[in-house]
């Protein structure tokens, strides 16, 4: 799904990624841990170009979706994010109804019919587990939703682009464990159709929801294996430090 | 939400054209002008032409007719009106550079205006606040003696520079003769506020009086305040807050009970359009039916 | 692609529509300001700032036989000159753009010099004098004849040919300044910060610092708040039925029932009331609640501690407050037409009547003919003035800002 | 030291109540400004002045203004016709102009901007009066001339409709650019990730979510634009009848009626009380108007309050 090949960013003069090289395959759950300001979050958001917002990130490198660096001048942005979902740290619904929120991009892309919107509003709060506690009140804000139902709406409404990635930026760290749990089963339902990139600080949820996780330091992509292996047998000491929580 | 303030837009849209169409768009249309009720002129004007109980009121008055609060306003409007008519004192119009008609083919000009051959002719009044209505000798004095200069040679030279037309100009005594039997209104002393108004169209006249018999009496501190002839009567009732107000055409017999007025000078009422208008007279006939909607296009009239 | 490029057509036409919206504004406040400085530059002068409105009559007439004298002619263009009186006039217009005749010369020892007034003192004829009126021409036969001004000025001088004296002169001194005005706006904003300043703060300070956080606080609140919904017009009512009987009784001066600078005053302290106290306010809870409680902690009583710390702390912004009021006390108009009428007075008193420059706009664009050149230049004052007003707030309340930051 | 802190304590007292008679004589004044409109507004009704009492319901319906009978029904419909009109030439206009100040505007631009619209908030109202009678009648009557169309001399509705509009354009802007800037940026970046572009984001979340604010403009800028009166009534017209719905036909509202003719009115005659009871009208009309959009924003802020 992603190949990136020495890429590395700047913010002005500070260096926040330097030279990272990583292969991210479909249907599989990454997670990118590490600890804070280890440039892993700066990293999730290049992939869907969302550090085109800050003026003096400077990208140098080739990140390619599916062969295509998306880098590239003619790559149309608009659609980069229409195939790339991002879901946020604390959930961010718009001030609209439920229904308003998961049709938003459709509505955005041109979809106009009523009818294939409530499809297409079903179809994603269904897969966003999302559907029987809202589908009697659609037309309430979406403000009026707990934490944990209105990350499960963010996420229905990035599913409601099926979107063919969906970057997670620490999505749990504002829930409480209840919806915690019920994201990490979400997360597991969804694998089976998406690829899913998780940037954590929760290293049983990294161990518990990924398939293969990328250890971050000082902007640098240390290791980068199957979950098993990173957690068990790790081969750098420094992953092995930071998983045996010495430092971090 | 949205739907709300689409209804609201076609709501509005909806009733500024209802209310659009309602302003004529023809090329030759008449637009009527008038004074508002409380006008001296426009009384004397509907009362001379025929049809006084215009004077008041507009009920009957043409459709769409434009009322201007003062002769200001009118000339202002007809000069920028090529297809307007209205009416103004003889007095402004040298300022007002807008066209006067003759009137049944008689020129508004004073010599017609003395001798009667010109019928558009109305007195300008003033009627004077009753004495036990003044709080102070000295008001009386200071009004008496202004009446005496209004009625002096100089006054009425005064008056005849401001348009007005006066009789007896040549055999009226100077003020230098009449001066001494007002001698402590003339005395020098407090400033006494003396307030004129009445007539709009008396205004310029009043205003030269007082400015030169403050020139005479130091005492005297005229403030003007012109709205209407309405007014002279109303404000020199004991409740009023006039000393003097001037009326532009003939009192009503009830504005006469007092018996404290008299005339200042002789004025008419001319009719005037824009300059670029071509016509010259206009009869009795022709003006009424226009005031009263008969007559609409500029084209009936050259026929 | 054909959705693709329906959206960016949307996009950039939104795009364009914002931008040419956004301009909107930059045309109009250019629209304004042009139109206000093309029409009041003209009579923008020391001269307007500092003469009076009325203008001054005079009756003047010569006393000495001008038999035989002559004069030489100072050819001043398009001037008439009279030889046997030694002055010069022309067809001028006044500062209020009507027509009139201007006295532009008048020689060392000609007769006018040595004219005399109606009480019968020596009043010399003055260049820049108006004539718009009437005078009397005297010959040797005694005969007289009357000047009238609208005959223009080429007949004042044809008509003086000849004649010996002239008597019953109406000339008078220019008025149209702007001068009494001037004077009542700063009598205006002396009067209403006096009276306004110290109550605003006071109230102020009890809200904020003295009074128990309870019901009746927030009544007074609210009650203070709709003050600032009320429209100047209803001002202007209370002021007219409330404060001029009140003023005219405190003076006991019946002229006063038409309105006086006094009652205008008063007005505007209830206008300005809410400003001073909202700026008040917003300062003192700037101030850091450190000093409070120091200060209380070294057993000041309630009030020292609001007099000595919390005060002299705000003063930066109560400053601000007064700087607004004064804005708005130039600014103010439909008040002050009720409290103080439309009267343009001279020799300005609290208890007499006159106008401020804003009430001034209003009854020079009221008369017969607007007059909009004599508007436009108390515009530019007012403009100007409520500039600099501004900015010095802008100042004061950044550097306020700096200070706690 | 007794002796001190004992005078302190009494000293402490008195400016205690100094301050709390002051703050309540500056709260009491709404209470005589609604008292003293509304005693002198009601006599009218109940008082005979020479002979004529004017019939409370015939006063709020009638369509023609003039002495002795003074009817202001048609005015109130007049004075919320051209609010209206002014709110909706001004609320587009200043709300695009707050989201290019806000959103779009390069650096020097926005600030530029913002001082016009502060200078343009900060100029008294008499200055747009002038203004308007000076140019915007004059605009009005000449384009008027082309079509044909009669005015009075350019004074008209829609003369009054562009000088209200330009009057509360500032107040409405800055509040909606304060709005505007308020709302959270990761609502934003929300939008963005879903694949909206930068102008689609703009406009239908950033003004979205910016409504309750943008509203809180509007209202304040209806407010204002209800009491002006110097202005309008220099460019009003003062008709003295029906209500003015062609945008070319003189109009008059409350304002401009209570204050063309103040000066020739008698003290204390009906033509001087009347204006209290429009006052008082006019009071009523302002609370009425501020309850009801007030009622709306609450409906329309439905999707702000956070659970």
């Amino acid at each position: 799904m992603f190949k990136v090949e020495n890429m590395s960013l700047h913010y002005g003069e500070k260096m926040a990624l330097d030279n990272i090289n990583i292969e991210i395959k479909e249907k599989e759950v990454t997670a990118f841990i590490g600890p804070s300001g280890c440039g892993k979050s700066s990293f999730l958001r290049s992939l869907n170009r969302m550090n085109d917002l800050i003026e003096e990130a400077k990208i140098e490198g080739i990140v390619k979706l599916k062969g295509e660096n998306i880098y590239d001048k003619k790559y149309d942005v608009i659609d980069l994010r229409t195939k790339v979902g991002m879901v946020f740290q604390s959930p961010n619904p718009f001030p609209m109804s439920i229904f308003e929120n998961v049709v938003y991009g459709p509505k955005r892309q041109g979809v106009r019919n009523k009818k294939t919107l409530r499809e297409i509003a079903e179809k994603a709060l269904k897969q966003a587990a999302l559907w029987e506690e809202v589908s009697s009140r659609l037309n309430e804000s979406a403000m009026k939703l707990s934490g944990g139902q209105q990350q499960r709406l963010c996420i229905a409404r990035t599913l409601a682009m099926e979107p063919e990635v969906i970057l997670m930026d620490e999505p749990t760290s504002a829930l409480d464990p209840i919806a915690t749990q019920k994201i990490e089963d979400l997360i597991r339902e969804l694998k089976n159709d998406y690829t899913i990139i998780i940037v954590t600080h929760n290293m049983q949820q990294a161990a518990r929801i990924s398939d293969k996780t990328a250890f971050f330091y000082m902007g640098e992509l240390i290791e980068f294996d199957k979950t098993t292996k990173i957690f068990n047998k790790p081969k750098y000491d420094q992953t092995e430090k930071y998983i045996t929580g010495r430092f971090g | 939400m949205k739907k709300s303030i689409v209804s609201i837009l076609v709501l509005v849209l909806g009733f500024i054209l209802v209310g659009c169409n309602n302003n004529e768009t023809e090329e030759q249309k008449i637009t009527v002008y008038t004074r508002d009720t409380t006008s001296g002129t426009r009384g004397a004007f509907f009362d001379i032409i025929g049809l006084s109980e215009l004077g008041s009121s507009n009920e009957k008055l043409v459709e769409g007719f434009v009322e201007a609060p003062n002769n200001g306003e009118m000339m202002a409007s007809i000069r920028n009106d090529k297809n307007g008519i209205g009416y103004i004192s003889l007095s402004g119009l040298a300022s007002s550079n807008l066209k006067g008609l003759s009137f049944n083919n008689v020129e508004a000009s004073e010599t017609n205006v003395l001798s009667g051959d010109y019928e558009l002719k109305r007195p300008f009044m003033y009627i004077r606040k009753a004495e036990a209505d003044l709080q102070t000798l000295i008001e009386k004095q200071l009004v008496d003696a202004f009446i005496a200069f209004m009625n002096s040679k100089d006054g009425k030279e005064i008056i005849a520079n401001n348009d007005g037309i006066v009789e007896g100009l040549n055999s009226a005594p100077t003020w230098d003769n009449i001066k001494d039997d007002h001698a402590e209104a003339l005395a020098t002393g407090a400033a006494v506020e003396i307030h004129f108004g009445g007539s709009t169209s008396v205004e310029k006249i009043g205003r030269a009086l007082s400015e030169a018999f403050s020139s005479l009496a130091p005492r005297f501190k005229p403030m003007h305040s012109h709205s209407g002839s309405g007014a002279a009567y109303s404000g020199t009732r004991s409740d009023g807050n006039l000393h003097l107000g001037f009326a532009s055409r003939e009192l009503k017999e009830e504005e006469k009970v007092t018996g404290n007025y008299d005339r200042v000078a002789w004025d008419a009422v001319v009719i005037v359009v824009n300059k670029e208008n071509e016509l010259t007279n206009i009869t009795t006939s022709q003006i009424k039916d226009i005031y009263l909607g008969e007559l609409k296009n500029w084209n009936d009239l050259n026929s | 692609m054909r959705k693709v490029k329906k959206r960016q057509v949307i996009d950039l036409s939104l795009k364009i529509i914002t931008y040419l919206a956004s301009f909107i504004s930059v045309i109009i406040l250019g629209a304004i300001l042009i139109f206000v400085f093309s029409n009041g530059s003209k009579l923008l002068s020391f001269k307007i700032l500092t003469t009076d409105y009325n203008s001054k009559p005079y009756r003047l007439k010569t006393t000495k036989d001008v038999e035989g004298l002559s004069f030489t002619n100072p050819n001043i263009t398009d001037a008439y000159f009279s030889e046997d009186f030694g002055f010069a006039v022309k067809d001028d217009y006044t500062l209020e753009g009507t027509e009139t005749i201007r006295f532009v010369y008048i020689d060392e020892n000609s007769p006018l010099k040595t004219s005399v007034n109606e009480q019968g003192d020596n009043e010399p004829f003055k260049v820049d004098f108006i004539f718009d009126s009437t005078m009397r021409a005297v010959y040797k036969d005694g005969s007289t004849t009357t000047i009238f001004s609208k005959d223009g000025a080429k007949n004042v001088v044809d008509t003086l040919n000849g004649a010996i004296k002239i008597e019953a002169a109406n000339v008078k001194f220019e008025g149209g300044g702007i001068r009494g005005s001037i004077i009542t706006t700063l009598y205006l904003i002396g009067l209403t910060l006096l009276i306004g300043l110290p109550f605003g703060v006071l109230t102020a300070l009890y809200l904020h610092e003295i009074a128990p956080q309870n019901k009746i606080t927030n009544l007074l609140r609210s009650f203070i708040d709709m003050l600032t919904g009320i429209p100047s017009i209803i001002f202007g009512l209370m002021g007219a039925a409330f404060f001029i009987p009140f003023t005219s009784l405190l003076f006991n001066n019946p002229d006063m029932k038409r309105g006086s600078v006094i009652a205008g005053a008063l007005t505007l302290v209830v206008i300005i009331l809410p400003v001073v106290i909202k700026a008040t306010e917003s300062a003192l809870s700037v101030v850091p609640k450190s000093y409070k409680e120091g200060s209380l902690a070294l057993g000041a009583t309630k009030t020292q501690t609001t007099f000595k710390i919390m005060l002299p702390n705000a003063l930066p912004g109560i400053l601000s407050g007064a700087i607004l009021s004064i804005g708005r006390i130039i600014g103010e108009s439909a008040a002050l037409i009720f409290a103080m009428g439309t009267f343009i007075g001279d020799n300005i008193t609290i208890t007499g009547r006159s106008t401020s420059l804003a009430v001034h706009i209003w009854s020079v664009m009221g008369g017969e003919i607007p007059n909009i050149n004599l508007a436009s230049t108390i515009a530019i004052v007012i403009l100007i003035v409520v500039l600099i007003l501004n900015i010095s707030v802008k100042l004061i309340t950044n550097s306020f800002m700096k200070k706690y930051k | 030291m007794e002796k001190i802190k004992l005078r302190n304590k009494r000293a402490d007292k008195i400016v205690k109540n100094i301050l709390l008679v002051t703050a309540v004589l500056s709260a009491v004044f709404i209470v005589i400004i609604i008292g003293i409109v509304a005693i002198r507004g009601l006599r009218p009704f109940f008082l005979s002045y020479d002979g004529a009492t004017v019939n409370f319901f015939k006063f709020i319906t009638g369509t023609k203004y003039y002495a002795p009978e003074y009817r202001i029904g048609y005015i109130i419909v007049n004075t919320i016709y051209v609010v209206l009109l002014a709110i909706l030439l001004s609320a587009p206009i200043s709300v695009l102009t707050a989201l290019f100040v806000a959103k779009m505007a390069p650096k020097f631009l926005s600030n530029f901007l913002t001082t016009t619209i502060e200078v343009l908030a900060s100029i008294p109202s008499i200055i747009f009066g002038m203004f308007g009678k000076g140019y915007v009648v004059i605009l009005v009557r000449n384009f008027a001339d082309k079509f044909g169309i009669v005015t009075a001399g350019g004074q008209s509705t829609i003369a009054t409709v562009i000088v209200l509009a330009m009057m509360i354009m500032p107040t409405i802007t800055m509040l909606s650019i304060t709005a505007i800037k308020s709302v959270p940026e990761d609502m934003e970046h929300g939008s963005l990730a879903l694949g909206a572009s930068s102008t689609q984001t703009m406009f239908s979340i950033s003004l979205n979510a910016a409504k309750p604010g943008i509203f809180a403009g509007i209202i304040l800028g209806v407010g204002r634009a209800l009491g002006e009166a110097t202005a309008v009534t220099m460019v009003a017209g003062g008709r003295g009848s029906g209500p003015t719905f062609g945008l070319f036909g003189t109009t008059r509202t409350l304002t401009s009626t209570i204050l063309t003719g103040i000066n020739e009115a008698n003290l204390g005659s009906l033509e001087y009380d009347i204006r209290f009871s429009i006052g008082l009208v006019l009071i009523v009309v302002i609370l009425v108007v501020n309850l009801i959009l007030n009622g709306v924003k609450k409906r329309l802020g439905k999707y702000y309050e956070k659970s």
